[in-house]
């Protein structure tokens, strides 16, 4: 299965893009998610804790199982006001 | 309760002041929350703010919040938010809150809340630029 | 701390949003609170409150108020308080007050601050006519 | 020695008037002018405990000494806002 995952603020910097595909086995969860990119993107490894991660509009946790067409955020603390 | 929510790119200085809130009469408190880009950060100076929002998922995280504030504060009437979004100059107002209540305790408390959990959950960084 | 201290018998309605509080380029966060006349009170409805003070005292003991602000907050840029006095009619603003403060924690404190005390020590009286 | 006592609010109708004007012995204290004001006017007797004494513009106890001209207020608790 194939998600989608969005970079937000300087998280694009590291990344090198707004986004990027990642495929996985389904039933994959966030972690495995994570472990696959950040073998690609060692910098972002380096900012996990704190990382905040949604899928669509809603903050989820490493166990969060994605589905196929899911679209992952990731990004550091936000920063409002 | 009322909401308003607005993620804007134009100045809302002009806005300064009241919103369109339009108490009801059972309605004795209003608390405007105003924050402005100040010229400075961490000691050195500064000239703007760009903010940047994953805009949908910011509008649905407001949202959220409302309804927190609905339930742990029943009885106000409505919470307004606009936040500026691209460059913010020093001086400018960066976020407006309004919230509308039978009195300023609950007033007070849901406006600060907003902003407090704002910091926390709603997706919007910033770039100081120098 | 700059002060402004006003007791009139004008509505401040057409004031309602920012008063030309100038805030100098350190400053973040500015509060602003309305109190407004509802219409009722005790369960009954009401139609005005007619506000009475003892003009000089309620001035310098808005001024006691503002020099025990600055001591507790003494970030706090400036404090304005404006205050109806005769026939305010439910659904009018009968207290304004705005704070201006580099951060939010201080502005709402001392915006709260005010208010709390204010109902303790400003010799303003109300009568509810109906 | 005289001190001008003015009443405020509700306590103007229970005082029958604004003001009035109080002969003491020198060195009288708030309490001494409270009591004989309190022969005169009972009404405001009844609502010693929550009255509020300023002389000219601070509040004062009631073991305040006056002097010649004060001008004492009296008045219930106050609702601004």
């Amino acid at each position: 299965m194939r998600v989608r995952v969005l970079f937000w603020s300087y998280f694009r910097d590291l990344a090198g893009g707004d986004e990027i595909m990642e495929v996985l086995s389904p039933g994959a969860t966030i972690a495995q998610l994570l472990e696959q990119l950040h073998r690609r993107i060692p910098r972002l490894a380096a900012l996990q804790k704190s990382t905040l991660i949604a899928v669509g509009m809603d903050y989820q946790d490493k166990d969060y199982v994605l589905k196929d067409g899911d679209e992952v955020s990731l990004f550091p603390p936000v920063q409002g006001g | 309760m009322r909401r308003t929510i607005l993620l804007t790119r134009d100045p809302i200085s002009e806005l300064w002041g009241m919103p369109d809130v339009a108490p009801s009469t059972a309605m004795g408190a209003i608390v405007n929350f105003h924050g402005v880009v100040r010229a400075t950060e961490a000691g050195e100076p500064i000239v703007a703010i760009e903010y940047e929002a994953h805009e949908p998922m910011a509008v649905h995280q407001f949202g959220l919040l409302m309804n927190r504030v609905e339930q742990n504060w029943p009885q106000v009437e409505s919470v307004s938010v606009v936040h500026r979004l691209g460059r913010v100059e020093a001086g400018e107002v960066s976020v407006w809150v309004v919230v509308v209540a039978p009195h300023r305790a609950e007033a007070f408390a849901a406006c600060q809340f907003l902003i407090d959990e704002m910091k926390q959950t709603v997706p919007i960084w910033k770039r100081i630029l120098r």
